[in-house]
């Protein structure tokens, strides 16, 4: 096998060495019972050739070449060439999760860097270096607000993306936390009437909303902080479009902000490996889960940093520990620390509005034959339209194109009947959307 | 033997006499990248707009963002060479052994890299049609299906990110198959050799977490185990080889015992690369275990992740994985199927870290039966080469025979005041990465080696060679190893005082 | 001062303690390939014979080979490793500045290898059919517009190879368009300050050499060469900037003495970084030049090459051009010509080196007009900023005004015994790569200093600090540079005994 | 611009630190006539998001994702990915011709590499850094041959690559280096009787031949050598397909060995760039052209490399260097490296035998309905085929199955007639070959 940097002989030398005859007798601790005396039964071993042709076909099986006017969660931008030429250097690729400060101060530093760009983006005085996705982050944002309030269960907007809520109701179910749903409006923004009642009815933990929410609507985080911080509760917000960020304002009401940081440079890769986020207020950081660079100094007093307040994490701290993560998505969260220093300070505001216009355009031509949901509200660049005709249909229609049309929400949100939840980034031509509204007609 | 002042009277040649895989060279500072930006540099830029500029605070009003802070202001070769710069301060498995106890830090292949960055692969969105997504799902099929057949269970799903939320999955499954037989459960059992995720993990879900102790073996005690199982216990977490590389032998008799009570047995698979092809669990009475593709099945550890954490189990479990699930349709097609009325949910968004399914694949075709075997032959041989070379330089806390890792301890540097961290920082000096140290909890001062496959013989001689040298420095000249390293560009850091009072991020002086 | 033994004792510390811009890391070892070498291990494997096999040796007989000799048996992870670690032994534009004069090491962006792995672009037969080859000849035709209006020339050709291979094929244009004319005549002249290939250039195409020596001031002398000039003179080959990065400001004047003798105006390209967007020499009466794409253009030098020397030359010149020639069809589709009778004929095989075509055009097109004027502007900058920066600690032996690069001299540190090649070495230390010290040859003890447009201020003044830092230790202990560089993996080789009795090549021991 | 890494402040600061007020004050040098007071007319400044789609259209106007049944000199094998994962480090990929030692040693060790490579498979005994490519590589042979012998001239074969021909006819035209040619015979083999006779009649310092030739044949290296040296002249063989060493014995009886290495894991890349080699024997080094890397030892006694024999070179002899190269071709010289690390003793011998194997199936198949050429002689994996249609409409024809067929030859050997030239390597798949058997009928 080419990966093995053995020969027959050294193989032999060292059973030898070892005192052993044969290589079973390093097995023999197994009963033999439960010895395995045949092949697995899995594809023969194939050349690396092989490897890249069978992938290959699977990757035009898979269509490429597409123009996506799709989002929800997932989101198709330019990638910065830079990124995958830097991640790929095996001192990152191939380095583990920097425990000997000594030997990882490159990913040490990476990592502090990426929190402090977070900490900037989010309005956040302190984010961590990673969680799985925005989906477990946002239910690890639930159970840190329990940690903190000392009380349970959340409020979750219907806004927020639904397979979170399924996510959030998962964990929610098998650790008796009260989960219940505030709905929204016309507008597409949350009910924040009937979020304050259902505050005053019952002393949750958490209010988690997402913005832009699922419709690509922006909530008024401020209004919805103020029920809930008169009640007592925290305000987390989840944030799945971490472009929104260049040209919204942060949510700086929100005691915990979540987020997917997949746009920032993380291929689409059919939903994953992404990058979970989770930044808070500083007096909260030791019920923060997940790993912490900090600064620190050797004894020569030169600057450099560790792996911090360890004690809340499962390898100290087992069962009390704040979450059971371990590996997070360190190399992901790196892309994106990439990506947000190419863009940096300017380029990611002017990218967002290019967002913003794109959207824009996308939604007026779209307006000319199907209802666009929602109005009155701004939005990012996603908008929800109501058409005559099936969505999966139009969707099929646009196909033919090479264009991924918008989502088909029926499944979702049944109430809003032929409804579809569209994108447009800076990614997608005019051409592309002209092609969509037509399709739509 | 010398003094702490002799350490620092020491030349760098005195010091590094018997260092043989190593040198120094010069090396690269850079600062934080927020001290190198300045208004007006740029390395974006944006083709032209091709539909309408639009008016953002007319269409955002005053939630419209004007200023980003403190985000950084940089060019792009800044950028290259900031994170260039960075890499070269980090060991890695391409530059050497990386002997992490439990880890599984093993060769990840560049061909897996190219795989996962087709366009096809890369730019699959997880909503598109499944009318051109049937290559990402046969990816997920077939992979499935090896890691089914690898690790001799009936079913699995792939969603879990890492280890640890496989471990969540897997136990959750166990819950709520056991709430459908009328009663989940209080307690799991968790040996007390245990990976820390196991314990949070139990946490996580709601179970009262029961320790059970590792007999003078550090093996699991069958008798120990009968006697804490009754009907307040849900499961109990095994990991097996265990944490200190020993097949547990009586892992069918504890299975046993579960079933005998309605308990189930879990195993936390983080040592399957001792086992791939060798035995299956699912033979020997595992009803439920995850796997790490990112330790045994070669997706790079990228600095922490990201990893996969499929969770495979019987078919008494099958009803109960997350949705959605992957199935054939009679054409052949594949489909996502989310219709499972008895599915504990979601864990995650989408699917899983697909990524690292291609990655995983690749591997598993790389090297097909033969292959897989050889590997596991390859890792259990090399454990056990070092532990015969360090034998009677370390003291070797528990006895059994290794498979895939040999733990031992410091017990004998202890004595001279020289601690596992200590040996572990001076093997720095001679060019490798540190072992485990942090656990198991079992043996104390605990050095956890695992080579992996991916050592040849003359690494692991460097190795051994290290180890015995470093083993002679404490005899004759402790303040060499409890103050290194010596050879890296910052020395040990004073973590004390960082977790004192934090700086978590970088703020404008 | 501190004698030698001083230096011997003094510790890292105190060596290094005005160095900011480096520290020292460990560094791995790693012995030759072949000594990893051992029968049975393999990084191949080859896919599946799908046709009937071969009984080699009835097909060849005694022609076959059985036997590779030495050629290594190693694994993949083997690979890897190995050049990964040879690899951290080398300096990078990507780790920092390379001050090379006369070399333009600028920054390679990562976009251009990207582009030039396309499918269609890295996997294109030069002989494939020229329908499908329209996307390589506009890659090419594209290009040549670009650089033909970036010179001011008239035409030109991409086939040569680099940059001395760009010098033979401009001479043979020359020596054909003078021969067309009735005489290729027999000499050139070459200034004293000119590169080594421009005289071995020259010898190549079987002209004399006549060297013109430059003028107090380092320039040329039109005068001189008037009175060089003579119906035996084919051309004069000029750089411009000249070597010690001066502009010729009589070029227009030079230009003038040749023509009027019926010689011709070449011009060695290595200096346009100075030029580009500012000044062309088309206009100032250059007849033919050659480009370096690896310099000005931004195609990485990877090591020593590839490199690419484009031609470009007035149209007196065009007939003599080698085959093929890309040219445009009434459709607007493009094919190569290889119909031109009075061609000089090919100079290398198929059409230059097409992968650095892609990148230099990919270069071309991120910086666009504005970007390549400001590329320009900021490299005469940065080497004016370092000029008044060593302004002082060096001498400046002539002191002309500055463009891309500034030649120092060791003049001052020679005295105390210190050499321009001591002073580089000491660089290397303090985290520089060294300057050029091989040439010019008109200035004694040359420091050649190009920092090109893609240093920063920040660089810039580490640059200085230590430049000036080391100026000082000449002073107060000037072994710890002529002992230099301390802080690398190896020291000063002995060359002499490597060139004495040369190893050029493993031998089994 | 994006790769500047300047700010105007920075500019301005500097502009005054050096104490001119403007930038043009620094570009006053240059006469004002020739001061460029417009735009250059180039294509304007583009994202990098907009250059990767106009290369990609580019990439897609060249087709893609076709089989090659052509040769030539420029062959399609399978490229190992480690060799672009290594060659992209930035450390190999920017760093200069390793003058430096000391912050150079990767690159020396991995020439040193090379060279003994080379050595090992051509048989010679230094082999130096690498050539432009193999038709430069070969005038360099027969120059260095002059110097050596003190003799002038050339006799080459015509069965050597017409391009490599017409390069060395440029170079020797304007040195006044005589140059004839020998003919082949029925089995494609150089005519050694006719050659014998032209050497008895000049006294050239060189024969060069090509084996395998430009027909694909493998030569009688011996025979040739034989002659060549009794006549007193050197034997400069030169191999475009450097994959043949694999299964073929090196041209142990030459003198001087020049080789195109492009099959060792060089991308096709429309013609360059490739890596030319020369090989020769050690008494001749201080005659060879080119770089050299040789062992080196330090103050300390530690083992490294140094450029060595410089001497030789335009940079210290100027007109009297052995040649005018400089930049040479290093970073493809060091895929060819790693390819040849990753195949190494067996697998190049298997790789080769692959190739023959494929050749074989394709002539058989091709010789059903043409008429294969050059019959009684061993050929490597190219083959000459004489067709009923013109070879032009082959090539059309498979064009449409996205198969490259073979070359036509008329422009080269009009005496041939619809003769064309074909190759299989080992990723030419059967399917292909049958499909080229098909459309050649
Ligand atoms: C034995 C064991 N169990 C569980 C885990 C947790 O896996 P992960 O880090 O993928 O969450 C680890 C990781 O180190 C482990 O070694
Ligand atoms: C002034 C000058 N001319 C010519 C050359 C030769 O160019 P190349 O190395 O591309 O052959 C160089 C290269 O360093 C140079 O600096």
């Amino acid at each position: 096998m080419r990966y093995l940097p053995k020969s027959d002989s050294d193989r032999h030398a060292m059973l030898a060495e070892v005192g052993v005859s044969s290589i079973d007798d390093l097995f023999s601790c197994i009963p033999a019972e439960y010895r395995l005396q045949r092949d697995l039964t899995v594809p023969r071993q194939m050349a690396e050739s092989e490897i890249v042709q069978w992938f290959a076909e699977r990757s035009r099986e898979n269509a490429e070449g597409l123009t996506f006017m799709l989002g929800a969660g997932a989101y198709h931008h330019y990638r910065p060439i830079v990124i995958d030429a830097l991640v790929q250097r095996g001192e990152f690729l191939t380095s583990y999760t920097p425990y000997q400060a000594e030997i990882a101060q490159g990913t040490l530093q990476a990592i502090f860097e990426f929190q402090t760009m977070i900490c900037e983006l989010t309005g956040m005085e302190v984010a961590n270096a990673s969680m799985y996705d925005a989906s477990t982050a946002a239910i690890e944002a639930i159970m840190m607000a329990e940690r903190v309030t000392g009380r349970s269960g959340a409020i979750v907007a219907r806004s927020v993306h639904p397979e979170h809520r399924e996510v959030i109701a998962t964990y929610a179910k098998y650790q008796g936390v009260p989960v219940s749903e505030v709905n929204f409006i016309e507008n597409g923004r949350v009910d924040v009437k009937a979020l304050e009642e259902a505050l005053a009815q019952s002393k949750v933990a958490c209010v988690l909303i997402q913005s832009p929410n699922f419709f690509g609507t922006i909530e008024d985080v401020a209004a919805i902080a103020d029920v809930t911080h008169k009640a007592g509760a925290l305000l987390a917000v989840s944030i799945t479009e971490a472009i929104s960020l260049g040209i919204i304002k942060p949510p700086a009401e929100a005691d915990i902000v979540t987020m997917e940081a997949q746009s920032f440079g993380v291929p689409l890769a059919f939903g994953g490996p992404y990058c979970g986020v989770m930044a808070t207020r500083e007096k909260f950081v030791r019920q923060m889960p997940g790993r912490l660079a900090g600064q620190a100094y050797d004894k020569q007093g030169r600057r450099g940093f560790v792996l911090t307040l360890a004690t809340r994490e499962q390898h100290i701290r087992r069962e009390k520990a704040t979450s059971n993560i371990c590996t997070n998505q360190a190399l992901v969260a790196l892309m994106a620390t990439i990506f947000m220093t190419v863009y940096g300070k300017i380029g990611l505001r002017e990218l967002a509005k290019q967002n913003l216009a794109k959207a824009a355009y996308a939604a007026e031509t779209s307006g000319k034959s199907a209802e666009v949901l929602f109005p009155g509200a701004p939005r990012f660049h996603e908008f929800v339209i109501r058409t005559k005709a099936d969505p999966v249909e139009i969707r099929e229609k646009l196909l033919k194109k090479k264009i991924v049309g918008g989502l088909p929400l029926a499944k979702y949100y049944p109430e809003l009947g032929n409804a579809s939840l569209w994108c447009a980034t800076e990614t997608t031509s005019r051409a592309a959307m002209d092609a969509a509204a037509e399709a739509i007609r | 033997m010398t003094t702490m002042s002799t350490v620092n009277a020491m030349t760098e040649k005195d010091l590094n006499r018997n260092v043989r895989k190593a040198r120094q060279q010069v090396s690269q500072n850079e600062d934080l990248i927020f001290e190198k930006s300045s208004p007006g540099k740029a390395a974006w830029k944006l083709a032209p707009l091709d539909v309408p500029e639009v008016d953002s605070a007319a269409l955002l009003g005053a939630i419209e963002r004007t200023d980003l802070g403190n985000m950084p202001e940089v060019s792009e070769i800044e950028i290259i060479r900031h994170f260039t710069r960075l890499s070269t301060w980090n060991y890695a498995i391409d530059l050497g052994m990386y002997p992490l106890g439990s880890c599984t830090m093993k060769y990840n292949a560049r061909v897996n890299e190219a795989v996962a960055r087709l366009d096809g692969m890369a730019n699959a969105h997880p909503y598109q049609p499944e009318s051109i997504s049937q290559g990402a799902l046969r990816v997920m099929k077939i992979l499935s299906d090896c890691l089914i057949e690898i690790t001799g269970m009936d079913t699995i799903t792939l969603q879990p990110a890492a280890g640890a939320h496989g471990e969540f999955t897997g136990l959750l499954l166990v819950r709520a198959y056991l709430e459908s037989q009328g009663n989940p459960r209080k307690k799991v059992l968790i040996p007390d050799s245990a990976h820390g995720t196991n314990p949070a993990t139990a946490a996580t879900i709601g179970y009262q977490v029961q320790q059970v102790a590792s007999n003078s073996s550090g093996m699991l005690d069958p008798a120990a185990i009968e006697a804490a199982m009754n009907e307040d216990v849900a499961a109990i977490m095994v990991t097996n080889p265990n944490t200190i590389g020993v097949f547990e032998s009586d892992i069918a008799k504890i299975a046993d015992i579960m079933h005998a009570k309605g308990g189930l047995l879990y195993m936390d698979g983080a040592n399957m690369n001792a086992l791939v092809g060798k035995a299956r669990p699912g033979d020997f009475g595992v009803d439920v275990m995850h796997l790490n593709l990112h330790k045994t099945f070669s997706t790079p550890h990228g600095g922490g992740g990201p990893g996969s954490g499929p969770v495979a189990c019987k078919k008494i479990l099958e009803p109960f994985l997350p949705t959605p699930v992957v199935v054939e349709r009679p054409d052949g097609s594949l489909t996502l199927n989310y219709d499972r009325p008895q599915s504990i949910g979601r864990v995650r968004a989408y699917y899983g870290n697909f990524g690292m399914f291609v990655r995983a694949l690749a591997y598993i075709l790389a090297n097909g039966p033969d292959g897989l075997r050889q590997t596991t032959e390859d890792a259990v041989l090399n454990a056990n080469y070092i532990r015969k070379g360090l034998d009677g330089y370390y003291d070797l806390h528990y006895t059994g025979q290794s498979m895939h890792e040999v733990v031992f301890s410091d017990k004998r540097q202890a004595k001279l005041g020289v601690k596992t961290m200590d040996i572990a920082k001076r093997l720095i000096d001679y060019g490798f990465h540190p072992f485990t140290t942090a656990f198991p909890l079992i043996v104390p001062g605990a050095l956890m080696i695992e080579p992996t496959e991916s050592e040849s013989r003359e690494e692991l001689d460097l190795f051994i060679d290290a180890m015995r040298c470093i083993a002679k420095e404490v005899d004759e000249s402790p303040e060499v190893v409890t103050d290194a390293p010596h050879n890296t560009r910052v020395s040990r850091m004073d973590e004390t005082a960082a977790a004192r009072k934090p700086v978590l991020r970088w703020t404008p002086s």
